[in-house]
């Protein structure tokens, strides 16, 4: 299996990693210390972050991975998610978007007039409920484009902010892409580039990035995982996904799902 | 008294064309054999409501050209990629689209669950899904000041239609945690489930397996389908079959590829 | 993660005066012998919602002094009579009475467990109770033409309080079918719960029991009280105790004799 | 144990049976072929009804007992009884009330000023909706006297009638006394006398009812219990009642609670 790795640089020991598990390093640091993180359906890289931090923590945060019988401590159906985000029991959870616009609106519907779209996508999934009442909003898109992070969204399946007057307990904090981590500031509706990924560079980042977004003079790198988590991840963590991600784990992980996770 | 059908063919002949019908999100429960059975009696003009999003089963129902009416908050093959059916026909407007989001469908289920006529839900104002939902009201909470907030009306399936792992012979069908179910059946008019096997005895007569029963009053019809939900999985009994579910993906990028599809793993029953 | 808390007293000290607390129905658990430690430590001006009608607890809450509001739909003795010590605080005005039906009760409480304000409810239209209820509103139905109906604030309980068969060490407590127990649970901030014994192993690893369980998540404190729910009953588990509750009735019919009983059964084993 | 009986009359078998069992037996007509019929807490005796019914049925109607275990298929706690009824799926239930009035009002709650009662009852329980959502609610109260039956209650848990706009799918049908049958006519707000049971009057029940109903000119005795449901009753019914009602069951059949009904 090829494992990507940062570029060789003096008297420092030499990490070998590869992207998905950088993301994940970078949303662990991003979910800190709460008590329950929860993620939807085809979020593997959150997915990944959410239980390494658990293994770490001995159990907390609590870890709600849809999809999963093991993972997931519900007992009331699929609502209970959203149940439980309405009481303010979900402090992290993860949207992503067919398209982003630099004011945290997310577009998980069509591209083009809603009636005639040249483009479809999957749909809304729990984005116009979920990312106005979870306190910590973490946006992910692997992909970081003109055609992805655009100046305005075709369709808004939610917005990045609302009116005063507008219930909204919750919203985005960042956006995490593969080339970079942008901070998002909720009274300015922007984005501020926080760090550039081992390998990308900030004008990679501004020719790629179809919204304005504010930047220090001097961009950081996104510091690599250390070894202690890559090896909860590959070992302990890699496994326990495998129930939900059986093609993700196989394919990052070269875990294939064991018959008792059933 | 709830009808133990001979087969699942026969389990979904009170079904329709032109039904309202309620299916679950892949991890709780998704006939396809019964969906496959449909299918090959070429059932019409269906409205469906995927609670609260869907997988094959949707793209199967819509490719196969039994959908008039789809209400979900998304439809994809999850890590398979996108659901090419679903995608073709809304490109190709063969269908009428309702857009929501999950919780609201939740909630409108669970307002014909009690009976009354709409149910509020936070979030969605200032989105496109409720500029394009003229079905939904938006009112000034009455309770607070100055506070818009959404009224979805309830939701009341004519079919609930689900997979489960058993089934007693009073039609009282154990669904565990999957309590979406339970809902689904409560607010449908009728309800045709179809399950792994038949339980000896009644469900509820124990207090652990009652607490995770669909009561027989609620249920019409039961068939017996082992593996009723391949390719998808049946939690605590089989997971997806990747490899099926791959090559789904790749034949039903075409109509062409989709039509064999169906010619081996739908109409293939009725030939034989 | 929660507690196990060394005895009853300790599991209910995190209750405060003033606190809101819901309860449940006769038949769903009723926490006597946590009830017996509020009584005991003097707790005061409870915000007591029998979900939705009470017996013997909220009768020796109330007349021990331990209620300013209670909202509810009844409180009567059942088989053995009127409430009398509820009767008599009515009658001469000691506590704030907020008369319900038992389905608003329940929805809303179902309103605090979704996050929404407020929820709908037929019925009512007419009555007195809808008349008596400032905290209601009746608006015309957005979904309809010149349909009233009833709007209900949602009820947010500091504290759910109730008692159940068993609980494991992480805090998961088995409820079977007394699903109140987890819309309570869901809807209040903090839940304490007493239970007839631990359970050993994780309730959430077994599919049917898991059916039938508050999650750990929901709970704050747990503690063993075997019998915890005597002299009434807990289904599946043993029936009420008629003759004690007759003797309760006897007594209670009095200030003095109600003194007495307290003297007996809930003081006693403070002196001890 | 005392049995009442019917007056001896010329040439027909004397049957004996308790004032409880006549009832029973009366409720059961009312109740009529239908699928489902649900009891509240404290209806002894249209549970003896409803239960003598479904063993004659052969497990027809579905009978729910609210607070027993044993006969109640409810899964979803106690607001499943309310749910159910608004999905239209409760065809039978009973109230009573401290008061009745003429026009089929029902009083659960006080006498006098609400704010300064003279007497206070229980409270409402679940009047306040199911008898406007419930076809057919059949109104029961033991106590026949004008202390009962009331020209005008003094509260209203539930009224007998709705303006025309009102959400109103059922109501009152019948209401049944120790002395006897009434009708209700919903068009008209009245209740008419159908039967006087065996042993009361129509003079007495004029008498004892403290507002206005029609009546034909000749009103039929309540006819007797057929042998077949008392022993139904007694023999198969009354253990059965005994889970929730011991005291009841104990009383009227001299059953006592097994403890394998627990």
């Amino acid at each position: 299996m090829l494992r990507a790795s940062t570029s060789p640089s003096q008297g420092k020991v030499r990490v070998e990693f590869l992207p998905e598990e950088l993301l994940a390093d970078v949303i662990m640091r991003l979910i800190g210390d709460v008590r329950h993180v929860a993620v939807g359906n085809a979020s593997p890289i959150p997915a990944t972050a959410a239980l390494t931090l658990r293994e770490r923590g001995g159990g907390k945060p609590y870890v709600s991975l849809l999809g999963s019988r093991r993972h997931m401590f519900f007992t009331d159906g699929g609502r209970e998610l959203f149940d439980c985000a309405g009481q303010g029991r979900i402090d992290v959870f993860f949207l992503s978007g067919g398209e982003i616009d630099g004011e945290g609106n997310i577009n998980l519907v069509s591209i083009g007039d809603y009636d005639q779209p040249n483009v479809r996508f999957p749909g809304s999934f729990g984005s116009g409920y979920l990312y106005y009442v979870v306190p910590k909003v973490i946006l992910f898109r692997v992909e970081h484009s003109r055609r992805t992070l655009v100046p305005k969204v075709s369709f808004i399946s939610a917005p990045g902010g609302s009116a005063e007057n507008v219930h909204r307990t919750g919203g985005p904090v960042a956006l995490v892409t593969n080339r970079c981590l942008f901070a998002f500031d909720r009274a300015r509706r922007r984005f501020r580039l926080e760090s550039v990924h081992p390998g990308h560079t900030v004008a990679e980042v501004i020719e790629n990035t179809g919204f304005d977004f504010d930047r220090p003079d001097a961009v950081p790198v996104t510091p690599a995982p250390s070894g202690d988590t890559l090896r909860l991840m590959r070992e302990i963590v890699a496994p326990q996904l495998a129930e939900v991600y059986p093609q993700f784990a196989e394919r990052v992980f070269g875990v294939k799902l064991a018959a008792s996770a059933l | 008294m709830p009808t133990i059908a001979p087969s699942v063919d026969d389990a979904v002949a009170a079904i329709p064309d032109g039904a309202m019908v309620v299916v679950p999100r892949e991890s709780s429960g998704v006939p396809m054999e019964a969906t496959r059975a449909l299918i090959r009696r070429g059932i019409k003009r269906l409205s469906l409501v995927a609670l609260p999003t869907s997988t094959l089963q949707a793209d199967m129902l819509i490719g196969a050209g039994c959908v008039e009416t789809l209400e979900t908050s998304a439809v994809s093959l999850g890590e398979f990629g996108p659901a090419p059916r679903f995608t073709a026909a809304i490109l190709g407007k063969t269908i009428a689209m309702k857009d929501a989001t999950c919780p609201a469908l939740y909630a409108s289920i669970q307002a014909a669950e009690k009976g009354v006529p709409f149910i509020p839900l936070r979030g969605l104002i200032g989105s496109d899904i409720l500029a394009h939902r003229p079905d939904w009201r938006v009112i000034d909470n009455p309770f607070g000041n100055n506070d818009p907030i959404v009224l979805l009306p309830a939701i009341k399936p004519d079919f609930a239609l689900f997979h489960a792992g058993m089934a007693d012979r009073a039609g009282n069908v154990f669904i565990g945690r999957d309590r979406e179910l339970l809902t689904m059946a409560h607010a449908a008019a009728h309800t045709v489930a179809t399950v792994e096997k038949l339980y000896d005895g009644n469900l509820m007569d124990d207090p652990a397996l009652s607490a995770g029963t669909v009561p027989g009053f609620y249920v019409d019809t039961i068939a017996v389908a082992p593996r009723g939900a391949w390719p998808l999985p049946l939690l605590d009994h089989y997971p997806a079959d990747g490899g099926h579910l791959a090559e789904y993906a790749r034949l039903a990028a075409t109509p062409e590829g989709f039509a064999r599809y169906l010619d081996s793993y739908v109409y293939a029953k009725r030939a034989a």
